[in-house]
């Protein structure tokens, strides 16, 4: 209203709304935001060149850290692409539980997405409410795996350990806990005027521009293109499954929410599926006990939580180590359309932007 | 001299007292209830079911280190916090918890102070209150305080616009100033002006939650923009202070609210010969029954609601609830000429 | 004797906090002297049993105008330091001598008339016992003087409409 | 002390005005002269209150709210412009504004 001068504000590193050690320095004037930069590295722990000096049974485990909420994806990610560089079958039991173990995690990830994104809104106890649940996922791959956050769940042929007994029985009452969940986090945003004032017409970005910035996941689907590598290229065992893609029309924050909450859906779909038709079988694959790909490169990627999340290996085919190790990952290419979001927006719709791409340093900064 | 000097001066002190003691309370029951609200405990540590909470929370903001920033306004950054406690407090002044009760055989009433311009006292003294935040906000010499403070200034003094408007209906309808006269003049129409004037009622509570920076209006502090708002560069019992008058002007809107809306001390259908049971009930009873509901109500709507956006806010004060004002001033004015 | 007491409190606390309010140096510390200079006006006020006119004073003047003040400052001081606090050139001690003359001027019509009995009371608008002022001003305000007070009406909203006008970006 | 007499409430603002007049002409800073023409008109505030005490009439009142009234309208419009001007000058020094054109 009444203001005579830009004023440059440091959002973060250290800031309760940047999720993690973002920094973005905002040029505003009075309140609106003229031009955003956007500052990252500061969790840089160079886990590409670290990965090409661990051999590779032990990278899945440096996985884990990159996209700290999302680490069974991370896995599968990096296995497959190995698998494909070894040309290695797979077994169904294994897919179809690592089929389970990433929707789970996409579950997981949602609910964190959600939760903070609602918090950062001013909508504290949706997140509660995700976090509840969530931590219902994290005790499933307790049980499965001993561990609540970097999984490393799986193996380069299969998968490390069988599920335990009655295991499938929990996940499925889990879905029945969610399913109940979900409209109850409905019920508090979706129709909340305050929530669609909040986010409808905020960070709009069109079909075509979406595509040309190389955004994917929920944030492309937003805005209406209906990519999704489960279904385009499928992984895993998602040919096998029927769901659907929900799509956005707006593509604005308000519908990559709606996308979101209908992915929720989508995976206890899935997850039923898999449970009901899960095979007998072994879980690994046969895979030489050292594992040494012949040389040759790979690139596979698959639909983390977040988005396209793409390996790209080479190896050498002498060294038990990849020649060359580097990740496309979701995050860091949909953060890179935050200073175009963000443009002529107020400072308070900068937090709801942060929240709509769902970013996890921990992977932008790698 | 018993009358004129020391009975108000210990209704006074007994008052502050309650006062401070219940705002302090109120941090924990806060805590409980959107604890309850989020399917958690709250605070269980201190005290059987954390009802000590508060107590090791102010020891601990007692024994805290205060810092004042180096490049900051020292004098303006002591007394933002100051500034923004005391007007909460002597808000109470006119406030009639009860038309009188006996200690002693005395017979007391359960008020400081009833001057006959009680209604504008109040609003006056809540308008002085901005003024903490906008120093602290400058004081600091930090930029996210600074927006804060700009964002509060801009918000209160909106939106009491659109309470006073409300207000003024209101006094049209009671025909006096008075805090304990406005309630009396419930008590003779027989019915509370919540029923009377509902239009009023729902804008002052609305502007009541953006003149007490609670959610969904709490802007000037909201965390996961500003970092803390206007209190950010604040620790220790300075920060406490900010809190308290936080809470304090929570409950004077809410006593305001209630002796302007649902009748005071009066108990409920005051009108109505038949619940002449509900008579027992001491009126100061009811007074806090009401007060409390309305405490109860903003705790719960803060647990509940997402925050606005600062145009929205604004939206909302000035294409909104002042012409609600204005258009629900005419119809009263008209109404009471009229019949 | 309290009211005596009370005056004089008054009275050093009005003249003090004008006087800071003209030599400080900050501009917001200058604000901020204007608001306690204005509640204690309106304490006077209250003693002059306008009670009416002590709270539109806190309402208006403290908690209306002053905040556009503080507010004004704080958009101007982002970026500059505080100025000097006097001009040290010749102007300012014209300033001080014509300040002089006008006060010399004030005290010899208080001197001149202060032997003369006070003028009898006017009479006003019926109070009511009981009820105090606001009442009265309230009748003035809607009959006798509704005309000026239409055309303060008039007034502000003219204010409104050109403040902002004033305030846009694009003037 | 004496009883406080009307006098006393006179020569209190008749020195308050004062003050008010130093500040517009000692003071550079456009909005420091600003607050003390709002000094100036609370001493004229304080003398109508006064009369209105001592005449018991209530109109003396009525003209310190027409007062104040008219000093909101300043004030607004009064910062509007001195905003205004800001935005383009970047000085408040009123001997800077004197040239009325930019």
């Amino acid at each position: 209203m009444f203001d005579t001068s830009e004023l440059v504000i440091n959002m973060g590193p250290q800031h309760p709304s940047t999720h993690g050690v973002l920094r973005v320095v905002l040029r505003l004037d009075g309140e609106r935001v003229i031009d955003c930069d956007i500052v990252i590295g500061y969790l840089h722990r160079g886990i590409e060149k670290l990965c090409e000096h661990r051999d590779w049974a032990q990278i899945v485990l440096i996985t884990d850290r990159m996209d700290y909420v999302s680490a069974a994806t991370n896995n599968l990610g990096y296995v497959e692409t190995v698998e494909k560089l070894m040309s290695v079958e797979v077994p169904a039991r294994a897919r179809y539980i690592r089929t389970i173990l990433s929707e789970l995690q996409r579950i997981a990830s949602h609910c964190l997405w959600l939760g903070t994104h609602a918090m950062d809104i001013g909508a504290m106890t949706v997140f509660l409410y995700a976090f509840r649940e969530r931590e219902l996922v994290l005790d499933l791959f307790e049980e499965y795996c001993g561990a609540r956050l970097t999984y490393n769940s799986m193996r380069i042929g299969g998968l490390p350990l069988d599920i335990p007994p009655g295991w499938d029985r929990k996940v499925r009452a889990f879905c029945d806990i969610l399913e109940s969940k979900v409209p109850e986090y409905e019920e508090l945003l979706t129709q909340n005027r305050i929530w669609r004032d909040r986010t409808r017409g905020i960070g709009v970005i069109g079909g075509e521009e979406a595509v040309a910035l190389g955004l994917s996941g929920p944030v492309l689907r937003g805005s209406g293109v209906p990519r999704d590598i489960r279904k385009d290229e499928p992984y895993a065992a998602y040919a096998d499954f029927e769901f659907d893609v929900p799509v956005g029309a707006a593509g604005d924050t308000y519908d990559r929410y709606l996308v979101r909450m209908e992915e929720f859906r989508q995976s206890m779909r899935i997850i039923r599926q898999a449970i009901d038709g899960l095979p007998e079988g072994p879980i690994m694959g046969k895979v030489p006990r050292l594992i040494k790909p012949p040389a040759g490169e790979a690139y596979h990627a698959i639909e983390s939580p977040k988005g396209e999340l793409g390996y790209f290996i080479v190896s050498d085919g002498k060294s038990n180590t990849p020649y060359r190790f580097r990740v496309r990952p979701p995050s860091f290419c949909n953060l890179q359309a935050l200073p175009r979001l963000i443009k002529g927006h107020l400072v308070s719709d900068v937090v709801a932007l942060i929240g709509s791409i769902d970013i996890v340093v921990g992977e932008v900064d790698r | 001299m018993i009358e004129t000097f020391v009975v108000p001066i210990l209704k006074i002190l007994v008052l502050l007292n309650a006062v401070l003691v219940s705002v302090t309370f109120m941090t924990l029951l806060e805590r409980k209830i959107i604890a309850w609200v989020q399917v958690r405990l709250g605070p269980m540590r201190v005290g059987p079911h954390g009802v000590l909470q508060p107590i090791a929370d102010a020891v601990k903001l007692l024994l805290k280190e205060d810092i004042t920033p180096s490049r900051a306004d020292k004098w303006v950054f002591t007394l933002a916090p100051i500034v923004s406690m005391v007007p909460a407090l002597i808000a109470f002044a006119v406030i009639p918890f009860d038309r009188e009760a006996s200690f002693f055989g005395y017979r007391i009433p359960l008020y400081i102070a009833d001057i006959n311009v009680g209604l504008l006292y109040i609003v006056s003294i809540t308008s002085i209150g901005i003024y903490g935040i906008i120093l602290a906000g400058y004081a600091s010499n930090s930029k996210f305080p600074l927006l804060a403070g700009l964002r509060a200034s801009a918000q209160l003094v909106s939106y009491e616009i659109a309470v006073t408007m409300m207000l003024v209906s209101l006094v049209v309808n009671a025909g006096t100033l008075s805090m304990v006269g406005i309630v009396e003049a419930q008590l003779q129409q027989g019915v509370w002006y919540a029923f009377l004037q509902p239009v009023a009622f729902v804008v002052l509570f609305i502007g009541g939650l953006a003149e007490t920076n609670r959610a969904p209006f709490d802007l000037p502090e909201a965390e996961q923009e500003l970092t803390g708002g206007f209190h950010t560069e604040y620790s220790g019992m300075r920060f406490a202070l900010f809190f308290l008058a936080e809470y304090a002007n929570m409950i004077v809107v809410s006593a305001v609210a209630t002796t302007l809306f649902l009748g005071g001390w009066l108990r409920p259908f005051p009108g109505v010969e038949a619940l002449w049971l509900l008579d027992y009930v001491p009126g100061w009873l009811w007074f806090f029954l009401k007060t409390f509901a309305f405490i109860y109500i903003f705790m719960w709507i803060r647990a509940t609601l997402p925050r606005y956006r600062y145009d929205q806010l604004m939206r909302l004060g000035w294409k909104v609830l002042i012409p609600l004002g204005i258009v629900n001033l005419v119809i009263t004015a008209t109404l009471k000429v009229l019949l | 004797m309290l009211e005596a007491v009370v005056f004089y409190t008054l009275a050093a606390f009005i003249l003090g906090f004008g006087v800071l309010v003209v030599t400080a140096r900050n501009t917001v510390h200058s604000v901020l002297f204007l608001v306690a200079n204005f509640l204690c006006v309106a304490v006077v006020f209250v003693m002059l049993a306008a009670e009416f006119l002590a709270i539109i004073q806190v309402l208006v003047y403290a908690g209306g105008i002053v905040v556009l003040y503080l507010f004004v400052v704080m958009l101007v001081n982002l970026k500059r330091p505080p100025e000097a606090p006097l001009d040290t050139r010749r102007q300012s001690r014209a300033g001080f001598v014509l300040a002089a003359v006008l006060l010399a001027e004030l005290s010899a019509i208080l001197v001149y008339t202060a032997g003369r009995p006070a003028p009898a009371p006017v009479p006003g608008p019926a109070v009511a016992a009981g009820t105090g002022n606001t009442e009265a001003v309230g009748m003035l305000l809607y009959t006798d003087y509704l005309v000026p007070f239409e055309v303060a009406s008039m007034l502000l909203l003219v204010a409104m409409v050109g403040a902002i006008i004033l305030a846009r970006k694009d003037v | 002390m004496l009883p406080i007499t009307p006098y006393h409430y006179l020569v209190l603002s008749a020195a308050l005005f004062m003050i008010g007049v130093m500040g517009v002409m000692v003071r550079r800073n456009i909005i420091i002269i600003f607050m003390s023409i709002e000094l100036m008109l609370n001493a004229v505030n304080i003398n109508l209150a006064v009369f209105s005490q001592q005449l018991q009439n209530a109109a003396g009142q009525v003209f310190a709210i027409f007062v104040i009234a008219v000093a909101a309208a300043e004030a607004a419009v009064g910062l509007g412009i001195i905003l205004a001007f800001y935005r383009n000058k970047e000085t408040l020094n009123i001997d800077e504004i004197n040239i009325l054109k930019w």
